[in-house]
């Protein structure tokens, strides 16, 4: 009797599979449980956000950059009307600087609680699934009372904030980031902490540094894999470069360190707040904008580091109160490149927390 | 306290007193038949409060009141989940093996009958008194994979298919450390008599004797009912829902009445073997005490449903092998000694 | 010599070995080239002596009427030089070379050029359609792609009875 | 030591299950909203004076206005309509009305069981939001 082969079988997962995040599909091709090859595919999601843009006014767009990493919509608002103001060169009021950096900073929170929660739902976690939507929940109140909406927040707009915070607001923030130490030790405790979880996750899905460089891995992928890179560090934008925090970095490379690297990033991103509760000045929230923006002809490219990796806008302006383009370069769908990369020789179960690290959201990968 | 005790033995002497003679073959007929039926009962039953105490319990653990809008405090939403199942469409799925198809979940109902009969509930309230009950146990038992896979194998899905190999993966490395850590307390009573283990337990439990194989056998017995964190058959982040992604409507409620009536069993089998059965003080009459214990350790598998994630299923398999195995025998040996050396003393001492 | 300056002497010896243009627009220095050497240029820019330019950051397309444009642009991960080269691409046929051999990351963002405007990556692994569907027609990205109306857009079917 | 990271989630798990729990039971107890939440949008027909600004910069070209010029040559309103099956509710048409005749409201239970009913007609509905005694 020689060595017999197996036969191989390729199975169909998503755009309906519990764990793709959205409408993901993958065709994947099995030897037994171990994948030998991996086709991902995209584009269920796909809105044409880039050519909407060219037929609304610059202020028009900014609620449809809500629909795009959609768990942290302030971080796409920001980049976008921060594109816009460069390109414009308008000057900010501090309150307003100081106010983008505490939605900014709570919506990374936000997405990386959602993060976690689905990587624990993708192991079947379920209960640490619902401490973290328990706790992002208060992140989302917040925005409501402040910006009106839960999700699609729409809190900025060219020029600033179309209105300042309610005084209920700062209690609320303060008594939210004194918990948070409780809740990341309550995450540890259910998720990272259990044996399982380790074992699932340690030393699975190696990324290493130099293949994520060559593939443009951005975020914290890319800071697992051993990089200390941060544009609110190397570039730093907004008033980013007056808080002090650290750029966390991890060595290990595989997916428990992806994990772990956004417990992580919440620590920071608390000791961010902090201390721009503590700094930030009275006064006005809008800088003087004319109300029809007509930005000079010209481009720019402004990234900034969305919480599932870089996201850049790149809008090219003809003098006329419509973008002549808007590129928008999201992080996930660039991440993405390194699942079929990644994953082969892994099983069905490391595929799904494979992706389950990546944080891929739909709404960014599809545009 | 005693006649609430004798209440049911009370009760069969009577039903078997309508006969002319007590012991005739219609009388030992008509007992059986009420028994089998009492088991069905005892599954549906159990079926109908599980389910609605899985849903309590996980949302008890992330702070959910639960199902709460049917009856008070939402105890009567599995009848009506029961009634919903009733009225859906039966799809068979174009391809599959039509016959493996509608036996499958049949298989899966009948195994907790058949397993759930042989289980003492009392003192003499056994349904049926086998002197080879452990080994009947085991064996039904066993035949759950065969359902699964033959539910796997018949949907002509290959998310199915996938959950009926996993199944049958993880049976071969579970089966053993749980076959193995049963020998303990068969060493010690000599007998597979189930009723007779439950009578040697009058005085100590035998989860104090064999803490060891207690542990192995509750590990080896979440793994045997599919439970998270060994759900892997039945993994919906992985392979939708394994074998059961094809079944719709009863077929379906019937996979879900034998996956509780299987939890039920494995409790039932771990109260007998180790927490001393029906035995307890007399306060409550015995079977109530079985019930007590067989709760404990259900609510014991669901909170370890609703806390940890699954594993992985190679690391299943190194579980089962690698450390299940290795102890279960290190039990034997154990048990082995002791009873030698208990042999040695006692009958020196006078004991 | 700052990082910059050293940047910016590199390019222009780079430009002047391709023949491009070298501008600054608000502080990133802009290399523009004809299609044909972009490969070359990338290459040369991704192992610039000091300053390598060798993240590929973001990789697109624009249409300016008359010809296309494919705007890469390019950081580095080890410093904060920041180059944007562009290469003019021919309307008719735009063909260009892939640059999935220097940097695998490019992949997807080849793909979605090709997807949205139609340009041609000579080289790429797998240049299909990313977003839309296979047989889709036309580049949507393109000026004279035609978007239909907003009433044709909003047509809801009606519900039938006993639906 | 292997298995401590197992009885710290049994532990919580268990403290939460003892604990209290936080649900809201939502249709017996309404949500507070804050009055900035953009559930839908509300008219008071006196106060619009059918400027066309909201129309102006919505993004998705929801809102259609009608009016006709009134004595003294002023416009007055007479239809109102949006078609909410497009909106997406960033509410730039409130930041635009200059009078603030349109503003959010909070009454967020807006499921409809036909698609034709996704076209608002605000003045039909701000008649009878006042008969319900809420706020115009």
């Amino acid at each position: 009797m020689g060595l017999e082969r197996t036969e191989e079988l390729s199975l169909n997962m998503g755009p309906q599979h519990p764990s793709m995040h959205g409408v993901f599909r993958m065709v994947v091709t099995f030897d037994g449980e171990v994948i030998t090859k991996i086709e991902p595919k995209v584009g269920y999601l796909h809105r044409g956000l880039e050519k909407l843009a060219e037929s609304r006014t610059y202020t028009q767009f900014i609620p449809y950059t809500d629909r795009l990493d959609y768990l942290s919509a302030p971080h796409n608002n920001m980049a976008y009307v921060q594109t816009v103001e460069k390109l414009m060169g308008v000057q900010l009021p501090e309150r307003a600087e100081y106010l983008r950096v505490i939605f900014a900073e709570l919506a990374r929170i936000a997405s990386h609680l959602v993060f976690i929660a689905s990587t624990a739902l993708d192991m079947a976690g379920w209960t640490a699934w619902t401490y973290c939507f328990r706790d992002r929940e208060r992140i989302l109140d917040l925005f409501e009372m402040s910006a009106g909406s839960r999700l699609t927040v729409n809190a900025m707009r060219i020029g600033g904030f179309n209105r300042d915070v309610p005084p209920e607001f700062w209690p609320a923030l303060k008594s939210f980031l004194d918990d948070l130490p409780e809740m990341m030790e309550e995450y540890f405790g259910i998720f990272y902490g259990n044996e399982i979880v380790m074992a699932r996750l340690k030393s699975v899905g190696i990324l290493p540094k130099e293949l994520a460089e060559n593939l443009s891995i951005t975020g914290p992928v890319l800071r697992a894999s051993g990089v200390q890179y941060d544009v609110r560090k190397a570039e730093p934008y907004g008033i980013y470069d007056r808080f002090d925090f650290e750029v966390p970095v991890r060595y290990g490379c595989d997916s428990y360190d992806r994990t772990l690297l956004r417990l992580d990033e919440i620590r920071e991103s608390g000791k961010i707040l902090r201390q721009a509760m503590r700094d930030i000045p009275e006064g006005p929230v809008t800088a003087k904008v004319s109300k029809i923006i007509k930005p000079p002809a010209g481009e720019v490219y402004h990234r900034v580091e969305n919480p599932k990796g870089e996201l850049g806008f790149y809008i090219v302006s003809d003098g006329s109160p419509k973008p002549a383009r808007v590129r928008i370069r999201s992080g996930t769908f660039i991440n993405i490149q390194m699942l079929p990369i990644v994953a082969l020789g892994w099983k069905i179960q490391d595929l799904i927390a494979i992706f389950a690290t990546l944080d891929a959201v739909l709404g960014e990968v599809d545009k | 306290m005693n006649a609430l005790n004798q209440l049911p033995l009370n009760i069969a002497a009577a039903i078997r007193s309508l006969f002319g003679d007590p012991h005739s073959i219609w009388a030992d007929l008509t007992m059986d038949i009420i028994s089998i039926i009492l088991v069905i009962v005892l599954i549906v039953l159990a079926a109908l409060i599980l389910i609605l105490l899985e849903r309590k319990v996980a949302g008890w653990t992330s702070q959910r009141p639960g199902p709460n809008r049917l009856g008070p405090h939402g105890w009567f939403q599995t009848i009506a989940d029961a009634l919903k199942l009733m009225g859906k469409e039966d799809v068979t799925p174009a391809g599959a093996d039509r016959l493996m198809f509608k036996i499958a979940p049949m298989i899966m109902f009948a195994l907790p009958m058949m397993t759930l009969a042989v289980i003492p509930y009392g003192h003499g309230m056994a349904p049926i008194r086998l002197n080879l009950g452990i080994v009947y146990y085991l064996a039904i038992s066993a035949v759950s994979t065969l359902a699964l896979l033959m539910a796997g194998w018949s949907s002509n899905n290959k998310y199915s298919l996938l959950g009926g190999m996993r199944a049958v993966a993880q049976m071969i490395s579970y089966e053993i450390p749980l076959v193995f850590s049963l020998l303990g307390v068969v060493m010690i009573t000599q007998t597979f008599n189930l009723s007779q283990i439950v009578a040697d337990q009058h005085t100590i439990p035998f989860i104090v004797l064999q803490p060891l194989a207690f542990v192995v056998y509750l590990i080896a017995g979440v793994a045997e009912v599919n439970r998270a964190p060994f759900d892997l058959v039945e993994a919906d982040q992985e392979v939708v829902a394994g074998p059961f992604t094809e079944y719709t409507g009863l077929r379906w409620g019937l996979f879900f009445l034998g996956e509780y009536g299987n939890m039920t069993a494995v409790a039932a089998l771990t109260t007998t073997m180790f927490l001393g059965g029906w035995q307890g003080p007399a306060i409550l009459p015995g079977y109530v005490w079985f019930f007590l214990k067989v709760g404990i350790i259900i609510f014991f598998q669901m909170w370890v449903r609703w806390t940890f994630p699954r594993i992985r299923i190679d690391h299943l398999m190194g579980l089962a092998w690698k450390v299940l195995l290795p102890l279960s025998i290190l039990n034997i040996f154990l048990t082995g000694v002791g009873i030698y050396i208990y042999q040695l003393i006692v009958p020196r001492i006078g004991g | 010599m700052g990082n910059k300056e050293i940047l910016r002497q590199r390019v222009e010896e780079l430009a002047a070995k391709v023949s491009g243009e070298v501008e600054e627009l608000s502080g990133v220095l802009i290399l523009k080239v004809k299609g044909a050497y972009l490969s070359e240029t990338l290459s040369a820019a991704k192992s610039f002596p000091d300053v390598p330019c060798d993240f590929l950051h973001d990789m697109t397309a624009l249409d300016l009427k008359d010809h296309f444009e494919v705007v890469y642009q390019l950081s580095s991960l080890h410093g904060p030089q920041r180059l944007r080269v562009k290469g003019t691409v021919d309307r008719e046929h735009p063909v260009v070379n892939s640059v999935t051999r220097l940097w695998r990351g490019a992949n997807f963002l080849e793909r979605e050029a090709y997807d949205m405007f139609g340009i041609e990556f000579k080289g790429h692994p797998n240049l299909k359609r990313i977003y839309l569907w296979d047989d889709f027609e036309g580049y949507p990205l393109r000026k004279d792609y035609v978007t239909e109306s907003l009433e044709e857009r909003s047509v809801v079917l009606p519900l039938k009875k006993g639906e | 030591m292997f298995g401590k990271g197992l009885f710290t989630g049994l532990g919580i798990t268990l403290k939460r299950m003892l604990g209290p729990n936080i649900t809201e039971f939502y249709p017996e107890e309404m949500p507070n909203l804050p009055p900035r939440t953009r559930s839908s949008m509300g008219l008071d027909p006196e106060k619009c004076i059918s400027c066309n600004m909201c129309a102006n910069a919505c993004p998705n070209k929801v809102i259609t206005i009608t009016s006709e010029k009134g004595e003294s040559n002023k416009k007055v309103l007479k239809s109102y309509r949006m078609d909410v099956g497009r909106c997406l509710f960033c509410g730039l048409c409130t930041e635009a009305c200059p009078t603030g005749a349109l503003h959010v409201t909070q009454q967020f239970e807006n499921a409809i069981y036909e698609a034709d009913e996704l076209k608002w007609d605000m003045i039909e509905r701000a008649g009878k939001s006042r008969g319900r005694g809420e706020q115009a």
